[in-house]
Parts: structure tokens; C-alpha cells; sequence
């Protein structure tokens, strides 16, 4: 049993970290913020993405792509929480996964390398802002493959190539530059995203023939399961920040960060930020080997980050005394951050009562119980 | 028991409303007003307006006529700070002077000071700035470095103050610094507060953006600038008893007028919530978003009943001492239930500027964000709840 | 304006802090636990219910009573709290209400003085464990005047004279040895009561002609003011002896209070409880000048009690260390106490969805918002 | 990633599990069993029970042969945790002697001790306890008291200790003591851990009722007690070293078993949610019940997976060190989550024994109180926290 990365999981890790510290820092972060008109992509960051294969991840190696699993993609989701890091990887990740569960051969082969290596930009729209996250939250509307609806809150869709929009039936590939689609740019609080309303209305859309409400709401839960990784990315960078921020920062003669109030705090936010780097580790690792639990796994996890990065990323203002409540310091990055994706693909409200839904209204030997070993049953790994 | 105010006061709770609803334009009561002014548009209408205010009689309502104040009770006051929260009145452009250095000039100025600060400082003809905080001086003030040598008739000031409320706006400073060298190990010896003139050549000051991409901050710096030695206030070497006392001054108040804020911001929070979809129906039915508006209620309330406990101590004479240091406590941590309670109610919408039904939400993000630093500055919640365990409830230090 | 006791009221308070202090202390108390088969109405604490006036307070002088208004049965309560006072006050009390807002001329005649005089003890079943408060959840059904139904957790049954029931249509009175009336005891944590259920089956009634829904409503809320005011003594019962404790006890060669971490918690319960205290003022005084907001006044009073003494109660225990663990601790008495009160009449969390059914579903402008002088516009004091 | 155990591990698990169901009686499963049982009527019906588990080989998982162990792995270990929770086996009656004593003796203790208290250690013939606290030496162990003094080939014991787990049933006490006298002012010098008889005349234990009214912990008096001078562990005067050694072996632990047991707890405070009456319908059904649940299931499966890091960990032969002192501070918290999400579901009932249903709650009561002590014995909860901000964060004392 080992409950841990593997050698090659850490060396992506790796990978990712050394190319934010050295390439892609808080000042790359910072012109993003000072600059809201652009398009919100760093053409090098963008480049890079595509050239050390960290669009690649989940693409299978017969679409050219690398063919890893739903952990490595959230080894990188969780160092580009932890980097702040923009641009639509997450939406073209999404793109790719749902033309991999619910594509066609042909959709696949068309889209697919293209996805993995840069060239083509995602977006998705696959629920409502709000609501509950399951296939019932879909926010368009399509009859005999036009669409319609008003899709809100969708990352990046003004630099995007290629849609993916849910509707009651399924899954929908959307060209965002045909006719009877309007995307029209929002402002985000959050600037490491661009945010815009995508208005269809008759626009045509081509099904992916896979797309039952089961495949769906895998995607729903995948999509979460990224952004729990991210979100642990941000709370542990905040609260490693703060500890290293209170150990110099004197007053009354001494580091605040000797005193006790703050000690027991920084302590009880380390010990959850624990927790939720474990459950963002192992809701990855259900998907992959196909868990029992693993709907639970990923309501777990995406349940347990929104809390403590919401927790770790207020104390980190708290606790950084006016300088973090500057524009000048990095905080607002990782606040902001957090804020936008504390309530993506169902806040931890709506998580716990899923939870609940799994466990509570089924029967108390039902298999979403999980324990050690539990992968044993399932025979997969 | 009796919640009821006196005639009198009520007579002036009418008085006061009529004004109002004569003298404050209904499109300056909105929130989108103000989002889509600049922020020097803002400040000047603001002032404008609090002159005209002033001019009829409504500023300084407790303090004495004779230095250009209404002469009224502390309920009057009440009254006041609840009347302009309730209509949505522009906030006061001197907040620091009018709550901080006025009742400090009154306690410890001489009779020409009270006579040329006071009235000035009512008609907004001057602003006030403080200048406590420095960069290495926070939770901890009396680590403040700033000097002011005397020279003659003069001191001249060197040092930096920073978190200055109003730093591109002010007049004039009341400001802390050492005026004679250190004393050994006594770091609260040796300071004076001082009067500065702020458009000299020796003070420059600069915005500090804040978070919220606004800059109601700014820094200070003081580079030989100078300051006549007649502008001490409370005498040279007095200044951290000065400064206590000074502070002692937020302890008074009611936080009626905090209340009334905070509740409006929590109607607001529930049109939002009236207003977005949830699930195909209202956030303001789910269950869970419920308790989370309902628990900021509650401490709304509680809020409320502490300030009618506040103002009868007030009324009645009494000195509440540290134990009203619990009020800052009370409020900024009352914000911060009710902004939490708009984060969990917008959801992923936090943070844009309006919801597709055209309501605005700049104000009400720009507030939840603001809540955060209130729990920092004017003592941070921390040495707040240290005040408290200590002074209050006697715990050893 | 005076948001303060009365003189009365404050030498009201002083009578039973002295009593409490001089007559009835934790060694009383703890002759209870240490006997619970004993009826759990120490006879001299009763006798001296009654000669003080503590159980006349809210009875019409007309009826022999004092005529006082629920903020003074309320500063009762809150001694009894703080002191885990036995014995049934409250059933008491709570029948003579029920009488004096239902009760006919008759019924009023013939009871409220022996109640008054603690000739008469009374018990109460208004609610269905668990259930929201509200008229709905009366326990029994009635039909003809006779009444059936199991009426659970009712507090000292088995020593009433006269029981208040509330059924579907009101409220009646019972008289516990009458035919078709069955009381089982039933063994409570909390050994301050002593509990009971009461079975009903085809029991006679007398109703109280003027129980509408709106006076079942009252009486609920007034149970819960009461009940608020009880936890609210408790709660500041808590803080004070843990304060003092941690003052003295001594570890790593200083006080455990000089602790940061321990300060901070203790300030924070500090705050808590003074809100409470005026919430549970507040809420006592709205129902005698009918305020507007009373009922609004009653759920926070009832939620923020809750809250805090369950809040309170813990720290004690936890900031007493081992001793506050154990049997011979007084502690127990006032954990035990507030466990069994926290969720009586309505727990916390229902007082809340309380508190948005009646400002969140209502129209911003309801004259359920209160504020300062809102009393003005009802024209009462 | 990889959370399947190696064959010859599972293979274990069949084999215990095969003689759970053979050895475990279905009656001795259920809760009800033991709360009708006085507490020594328990007590001998549960070391009966773990004596025949030790005979058939079921005792001492990892411990090394040679001594009496089964020679097995941490991962067998942990599984033999696990299959006990989750058939709800009767707890150990030699809790401390197992957890502490046995670790330490055989990372200290000479080949003589090794050999003679093993054994019968694991086989409940000799029942430890434990002797740490004091009265003025609780969360501060160094304060502790009790007096060794060396006579000859004896020491004689004079002191009081507290807080002792099943001091009414021990044979032997491992107990820390001063056996020189105090050292100016090094608190941690001069002590040593002893190993006492308990069946001698200078000893003496008391019951202490605890709040649920049971009595699992004890005081015991000695007053002129003897122990031989070769009943010292870890030599004399290393005394506090030997203690810390001592401690820091419960942070090896994965906590899998502390799971496994607060998750059944969980699942009988939902059975209880679903029998109980909420406005005419389950309590499970009510959505703020269902946070409460659901929010202590989280922290439960999060406790989980902890256990899996520290188990891996641990079979890579890696020191956690202070890392792993965080364990005690989740399990304890997630023992109160579930504990707090059965007081609110029960409400007014909670402290009633059963529910009109039938449903027994008289153990589900005894582990929400029991879960308040659980954040104080074995370090507070105080304590812990500063252990990790400042072995684990780094943060200055």
C-alpha cells in the first residue's frame, strides 16, 4: 500500500514547480492584473503549457497524447493553484476529457491532438452558476442540435477555439465563432481568469454520441476534483506564506508569529489543509482506478478544499496585518483565486449533501461505504 | 425598561429626517451613484454635501455650542448616526477628525485650539488626517520611529506613517512622533502629538491601493518638514497618554450607526438572494444559505441591543471603560457574518459586477472585501481579544 | 431610553442570587445526582418557590399573584440557571400562562392562585421532541375533549397536579391522575429534572377556550424566552468559574489563564454571552410591551442562547482540564443542564429558519424589522 | 499510488477475520452487551476474551516472536485494528501497557525485562497501568512530584497520581517518580520511570467517577511503597527521556483503528437520524442535519486516508516525527465532529437511554462525553497545537 505520488507524479510536480519559480512568478501574475483588457493568456505561459506536455496529460497516446491519469493533471492543478496561473488549461483539459469519455472516434481523432499540443483553446459550459452539481444543471437547452440558453460564468470564452456546452440531452461541441453565438467578456474580481456570458441562440452544436447523464456527471465530477487540487494548491501556498511572513514580522519585540493565538490558528489551518491535500490526492486516484466511492471521494474532496482555502487564504490577510490587504502584496491573488473557485462545480454545502445523498438516503451497507483495501473488490487499479 | 426615547430627542429625530428627506438627493442614496463616480468626484461631493450639512445645523450634534456644536444629548447622537445610515447618507469625509481628534482637542486643548480646530473641522473646511501607524509600527504603536526635533519655534518632522485614511485629501495631520531621544528602554516616553500642516513642501503623500482596487489609504512621508511648537496637542512628552486617551474615544460609541449599515447591507444581501437561481428556485429558499443569513441576523441584532446598552450607560453617565473596548469586537466581527453570508449566498458569481437581472453588486463585494481589513486595522481583532481577556475578565497577563 | 433592569427587578435578581448562594448550592444540587430516584423537588426549595413569589410572578393580582411581566419571571430564570436550579418552576409557570392567555374567567378562578402559592405543581407537553415550534407540533390529538397521544420528554410528570396539553386544536387541561392518563419515568443525563413520558389514551380534557393557534404560538415563544433565559445563566455560570479557575491553576509555572490561546477563547465566549444576555433581555421584554419584532426577538434569543451555553458549557470542560471531567466537578451539572435545554422548544438552527421565515420570506419593509423606537409606532410600554 | 495490500497481508486478514467469526460471540458485538454489564463484570469478560485471542496468536501483530509477538508487518498491524473496530471487538484491557510500556521496554528494557514482561503482558496476566499525571502536574508533566528515595536495594515511593486508566484492575504500574532530590532548577532531571507492584500495602487506588458516571480512570496513593532497584526502565535518572520515548510512540500509530471505530459510530448516529421523528418526517431528511452528517463524514474520510499516509510511511521505514503528533489533534477533533452531529440530531432526547423506537443510545451518549476528554488526556488539545506549530511550522516559541 502505498498512499503516496509516484516517482514520476513527483517529477511533474517538479517540472511544474521549477517553471513557476523560475518562468512564471507572482510578476507575470501581477501584469495580468494590472493589465484587465488583455486576453488574459501569456503567449509564453501558453507555450509552455503545450511544449512540456501539461495540456497532454489526459489525452490518450493514440490522439498524441500522453495518456497519464486524472492525478497527474491534478499534481499540475494543484501547482497552478499554488502559482496562481491563468490561462484556459483547465477549460481545454475539459474539452479533451469529454471528447475522451464521450466522443465519437471521428470527434476524438479531429480535436484531440490538436487539444494536447496548444493549438486549440476549451472552454466549457457544463452547469449552471449555482446549482446543484449533477446533469440536472445544464445550462443550455438543445432541440435537433441547435442550441439555445444563456451560459454564465464561463472561464475564458472570449481566446476559445472550441466549446463544450451541456444540455438536458448531453454534451455539445460548440464552434464559438458560428453563427447565433455571442460571447460577450465579463469583469472577474479574480484576473488570473477572464470571464464571459456565452449567448446561443440557434446556434448549432454537434453531440458527442457518448454523453449519457452518467458520463456526465463524471465530467462534473472531474471538473471538481481539478478545481479541489487547485484550491488545496492555494491553501497550503497560503498558509506556508503566512507562517514564513510571521516568523520575521515583529512586534511588541518579538515574530507575531510567536505568539500563541496565531500559533494555535497557523496550526489548526495547517492540519486542514492536510485533509484536503489527502482527499484532492485520493478523489484523483478513485477516478482512475474507478472506485467504489469515488462520487463520495470527489464531493469529499471538493467539500473539504473550498473550506480551508476560504479559511487559509482569510487568515492569510488576517494575518498579515494591513500589507495584506494591499494591492501590492500577493494576497489578493490567492484570495481572489480562491473566492471564484471556492463555489465552482458546487460550493461545499452542495458537496456535503451529496455526501449525504450517498451515504445517509443508502442503505448503511451500500458499496459507496469505502475502507482500506476497498479497490480489492473493484479489481481494477 | 424603556426603549422609547424622549420628546425632545424624538422632536429632533423628526427634525433631522425632514432635512434629510429635503437636503439628500435620492440618486446620492444609491450605491451605483457612488460606483460610478472617481474617487476624487466621490470625495468632493461628499464634502460638499457634509458642509451644506453642517451649515444647517446637523454636525457636532453632542458637543457644545460654543465651539460650533449642536449642544444635543449622546441620544441625539444616536439618532443622527441612525438617521444618515438608515437614508444611506454619504459617509463622513472627516471620519478621524470628527471621532478621534475633536473630543481630544475638547479633553485636552487649549481654548485657542478648541476655538480654531473644531469649527473648521465641522464645516469640512479642514481635513483631518492621523498619522499613527508606521510601517514597522502596526498592532505594536509605541514601536513608532518618527521624529520631530525641536529646532527654535519648531519642530522639524522626519519618518513615515502609513494606513493614513484620507492621505491624499487631508489638510492637516494629527500625528505621533518622538520629540526628544530615546529613554532607555521606555518606548512610550519622549512622544509628543502633534498638529502638521499637510501642503507644505516637507510632506508628500501617497495613495496605497488597496485590495479592492481602491485607495482610501495612503502613506505619508515627512522629510524635514516642520511644525510650530505651539501645535502640540496635550503637551510636548504627553503624547502616548494623548494617544490613548484619543483612542479611548471609539470605545464610547454606540455602534447604532454601525448596525444600521451592516443591516441594510444585510437587506441587500437578501434581494440577491431573492434574486438568484438556485436549483430553479430563489437562493433565499435554500435551506442551508438560509441559516447562514439568518445566523448574520442574529449577531445584527445582538449588535443593536448592545448599542441601546452602550447609549444607556452613556445617557446615564456611566464610563464603561475597557469593557466597551468589546465593541470593536462586536461590529467588525458582525461584518464579517454578514459578508460571509453574501460570499456564500453569490457563490461563483462573487466578484461580478452585476447579476443578469441588471442589480448591481460593486458595492456589496467591495464591502464583504472591506470587512477583512476591519478586523485588522484600529487594533487588530488579536490585541483586541487580549484587551479583553486582561482588562475585562482580569485574566493574568 | 433604558435598556436595563428595573430597581425592582434587579433586587428581584439579588433575592435569588442570595438564596441560591445562602439555601440551595451545588451541594443540593448534588444530593439530586447522587439520589435519582428521589422526586427531584427538594422540599424546601419548593416551599421557598412559593413564599418568595417566585412562582406568582406572571399570576394577575387578581388571582393572587404579583402580576409581573416576563422580564421578571425571566431574571428568575436566568438565576435558576446559573445556579441548575431543580424542581418544576418552569411547568409551573408555564401552566399559569397557558391559563392567563387561554384560561376561562373559571379555570382562572380555580387554579392560578394555588399555582401561585406552589399548592399546585404544573407540567407542560406543548411540542414533539425535534419538532419546529409552532402549533403544529402539538403532541396529542384530541376529539369530544378526549385526548390521546404519547407526550414524550415531558418535564416532571410524575410530581404534577395539572398538566397543559397541547392538541391539534388547542390547548387542554389534564389532570394527571385521571383515568387514561399513564406517566413513565424515563432516566435524563441532566439529573436537575426528572422526566417522564405520558401516555393519554382516551383521557378527558378541559380545553382553554381561548387557545388559538396565535396563543399556542405565544406560549411557545415565551417557553422558549424563559428557556432562553435559563441557558443564558448557565452560559455566564460557565465563563465566570472557568475565569476564575484559570486564574489560579497553575502549569509550566504560571497560570494557564495567562495563556494566549486560552485568553482569546474566553474573550470570544465573554462577547458571546453578553450578546446572549441581551438577546434574552431583549426577547423578554418584547413579549411584555408586544413589540413588532417579539417573535422575531424570541428565535434569536433562543438560537444565540443555544449556541453559546452549548459553546460555554464545552470550554468549561475543556478549560478545566481533567477535573472538569469528572464526577465530583460541578461541571457536569451545567453541561448536562444545557444539553437538555439547547434544544428545548426549538433548537438553534430551527430558530434561525425561524428568523428567515419571518424577515428572508417576508417583504423588506414587514413591519417584523425592528429598530431603535420601534415601540414608538406600536404605541405600547 | 497503490492501496491494495500485498497478498501475504490480506491473507492475514482472512485469517483474522475467520477467527473473529469463530471467537467473537454475536452477542459481545452489540453495545447493549456491555452497557448491562457492571463495569468489572465487563472488565474480566473482556480480559478472558483477549487472553484467548493471545493464545491463538492474535497479540502483539508486529511484535517480534522471540517475545511472544506474531513477527507481522505495520500494515498486518493495521489491519488487525481495523477488523477489530469494524466488528466492534471488545476494547484492550491493557490499553497502556500495549500502546506505551511494551515499545519502550523493547527499545530500553534489558533482556531480563523484555522476556518478563512481554509475555504476560500480552496474555493479560499482568495488567498495566500508568503513572504520569498529578494533580499539579497535568498538560505539565515536569511539575510531577512523587519521591523515589533510594534505601538499599529498594526505592521507597511516596506520591499521588492521577488520571490512572483501569487503576482498579492493575497488577503493575509503570510510573514516573523523582529519585534524586530536585536539581536546581532542571525540572527534568533526576526522575526515573519505575515499575511497581500494585498488590502491596503502600499502594493504594481510588475510583475516580468520571461526568458519564462510569470510572475507566482511577487515582492511586503510595505512601511508603517499595520497588526493587532493578525495576527501572531506561536507568535511573533518564527518567524524562525514557518518559518521552514512552509518549512518542502513540504517533506511530495510523489512527485506522480510532477511524474504523468513529466511522461506525457515524453510521449508528445515522441509523438513529433515520428511526427519529423531525416534523413528521426522518431527522435524516432534515438539510441542516444532513450538513452536520456529512460535514463529520468528511472529516471521518479524512482521517482515513491520514492513517493510509502514515501506514506508508511507516512500512518505508520513515520517522513521521513531529509530524505525526498531528494525529492525535484529527482524531480527537473528528471524535467530536461525530459527537457534535449526534447532539444535534438527538436535541432534546440527548442523555435519554433509548428511543421510543427501541433504539439503545446509552452508548452513543457514554462516546459523545467521552469524546470531551479526548482533547484533554494525553497532551490537551492546547498543548498539541503548539507542538505543531512549532516542531511541525517552525513558528519561534
Amino acid at each position: 500500500m502505498h498512499f503516496q505520488l509516484t516517482d514520476e507524479q513527483r517529477a511533474l510536480r517538479d517540472a511544474a514547480r521549477s517553471y513557476l519559480r523560475d518562468r512564471f512568478g507572482p510578476r507575470q501574475v501581477r501584469a495580468l492584473y494590472e493589465d484587465p483588457d488583455s486576453d488574459g493568456v501569456p503567449a509564453p505561459l501558453w507555450q509552455a503549457l503545450g511544449e512540456q506536455g501539461w495540456l497532454a496529460v489526459l489525452v490518450p497516446e493514440e490522439h498524441d497524447g500522453i495518456g497519464l491519469g486524472l492525478l497527474d493533471a491534478a499534481v499540475l492543478a494543484r501547482e497552478f493553484g499554488a502559482g496562481t496561473v491563468p490561462g484556459p488549461w483547465l477549460g481545454t483539459i475539459l474539452v479533451g476529457e469529454a471528447l475522451r469519455l464521450a466522443g465519437s472516434p471521428e470527434q476524438q481523432a479531429t480535436h484531440l491532438p490538436d487539444l494536447a499540443a496548444g493549438g486549440v483553446r476549451g472552454a466549457v459550459a457544463l452547469l449552471r452558476p449555482g446549482w446543484f452539481p449533477s446533469p440536472a444543471g445544464a445550462p443550455a437547452s438543445a432541440r435537433d442540435g441547435v442550441l439555445s440558453g444563456r451560459l454564465d460564468l464561463v472561464d475564458y470564452p472570449s481566446t476559445a477555439d472550441l466549446l463544450v456546452v451541456a444540455a438536458q440531452d448531453g454534451l455539445y461541441l460548440v464552434d464559438p465563432a458560428a453563427a447565433g453565438v455571442t460571447v460577450s467578456p465579463v469583469d472577474a474580481l479574480d484576473r488570473t481568469t477572464r470571464l464571459g456570458t456565452v449567448l446561443l441562440d440557434g446556434a448549432r452544436g454537434e453531440k458527442l454520441p457518448g454523453s449519457t447523464p452518467a458520463v456526465v456527471q463524471d465530467l462534473l465530477d472531474r471538473a471538481a476534483v481539478l478545481v479541489a487540487n487547485d484550491l488545496v494548491g492555494i491553501a497550503r501556498k497560503a498558509v506556508t506564506d503566512t507562517v514564513e511572513y510571521d516568523k520575521t514580522r515583529v512586534q511588541f519585540g518579538r515574530p507575531v508569529g510567536s505568539f500563541q493565538a496565531l500559533k494555535h490558528s497557523l496550526a489548526d489551518l495547517h492540519i486542514g489543509v492536510t485533509f484536503a491535500e489527502h482527499a484532492a490526492t485520493y478523489s484523483a486516484h478513485a477516478a482512475d482506478v474507478d472506485a467504489p466511492d469515488r462520487q463520495l471521494a470527489a464531493s469529499i474532496a471538493k467539500s473539504k478544499a473550498a473550506d480551508v482555502s476560504r479559511d487559509a487564504t482569510g487568515a492569510m490577510i488576517q494575518f498579515h496585518g494591513g500589507i495584506g490587504y494591499t494591492w501590492e502584496h500577493d494576497t489578493h491573488f490567492y484570495f481572489k483565486r480562491s473566492k471564484r473557485l471556492e463555489a465552482a462545480y458546487g460550493d461545499a454545502a452542495q458537496h456535503r449533501e451529496r455526501v449525504a445523498r450517498l451515504l445517509v438516503d443508502q442503505a448503511p451497507d451500500s458499496p459507496a461505504v469505502s475502507a482500506v483495501g476497498s479497490e480489492m473488490s473493484a479489481g481494477v487499479a | 425598561m424603556d426603549l422609547r426615547h424622549s420628546e425632545k430627542d424624538e422632536q429632533f429625530r423628526a427634525e433631522f429626517r425632514a432635512w434629510l428627506d429635503a437636503s439628500l438627493p435620492q440618486e446620492m442614496r444609491r450605491p451605483e451613484f457612488w460606483a460610478d463616480l472617481s474617487e476624487e468626484e466621490s470625495f468632493q461631493t461628499r464634502r460638499t454635501w457634509e458642509k451644506g450639512k453642517a451649515q444647517d445645523g446637523f454636525a457636532g450634534i453632542a458637543w457644545p455650542t460654543e465651539y460650533g456644536g449642536r449642544g444635543g444629548t449622546p441620544t441625539m447622537k444616536a439618532i443622527y448616526d441612525e438617521e444618515m445610515a438608515r437614508v444611506g447618507a454619504p459617509s463622513t469625509v472627516n471620519a478621524l477628525g470628527l471621532a478621534f481628534l475633536a473630543p481630544t482637542v475638547m479633553a485636552l486643548g487649549t481654548e485657542e485650539q478648541k476655538r480654531s480646530i473644531i469649527g473648521p473641522l465641522l464645516h469640512c473646511d479642514v481635513i483631518w488626517c492621523q498619522g499613527f501607524s508606521e510601517p514597522g509600527a502596526g498592532s505594536d504603536l509605541a514601536a513608532l520611529q518618527m521624529r520631530a526635533e525641536p529646532q527654535g519655534e519648531e519642530y522639524l518632522l522626519n519618518g513615515q506613517k502609513i494606513w493614513t485614511t484620507n492621505a491624499m485629501h487631508g489638510d492637516r495631520i494629527f500625528t505621533l512622533a518622538r520629540t526628544s531621544t530615546s529613554d532607555g528602554g521606555k518606548r512610550h516616553a519622549g512622544m509628543s502629538m502633534l498638529l502638521v500642516d499637510m501642503h507644505q513642501p516637507g510632506v508628500e503623500s501617497r495613495p496605497l491601493k488597496q485590495m479592492t482596487g481602491a485607495s482610501e489609504f495612503g502613506e505619508v512621508f515627512f522629510t524635514d518638514a516642520t511644525c510650530p511648537r505651539s501645535d502640540v496637542l496635550g503637551g510636548e512628552g504627553n503624547g502616548w497618554a494623548t494617544a490613548m486617551l484619543l483612542l479611548s474615544f471609539e470605545r464610547g460609541s454606540s455602534a447604532i450607526g454601525q448596525y444600521t449599515e451592516f443591516r441594510r447591507q444585510w437587506d441587500d444581501v437578501v434581494d440577491v438572494a431573492r434574486a438568484l437561481d438556485r436549483d430553479g428556485r430563489p437562493a433565499a429558499q435554500d435551506p442551508v444559505l438560509r441559516q447562514s443569513l439568518a445566523a448574520a441576523l442574529v449577531e445584527l441584532e445582538c449588535l443593536k441591543y448592545h448599542s441601546w446598552h452602550v447609549l444607556t450607560q452613556t445617557t446615564q453617565g456611566r464610563d464603561l471603560g475597557f469593557e466597551a473596548s468589546m465593541t470593536k469586537i462586536m461590529w467588525s466581527e458582525t461584518f464579517r457574518r454578514v459578508s460571509d453570508s453574501y460570499e456564500a449566498v453569490l457563490g461563483t458569481a462573487f466578484g461580478v459586477p452585476e447579476l443578469g437581472s441588471g442589480l448591481r453588486l460593486e458595492e456589496l463585494t467591495s464591502l464583504a472585501m472591506w470587512s477583512r481589513s476591519c478586523t485588522i486595522w484600529g487594533g487588530s481583532q488579536q490585541v483586541q481579544r487580549t484587551v479583553v481577556a486582561e482588562r475585562v475578565l482580569g485574566l493574568p497577563r
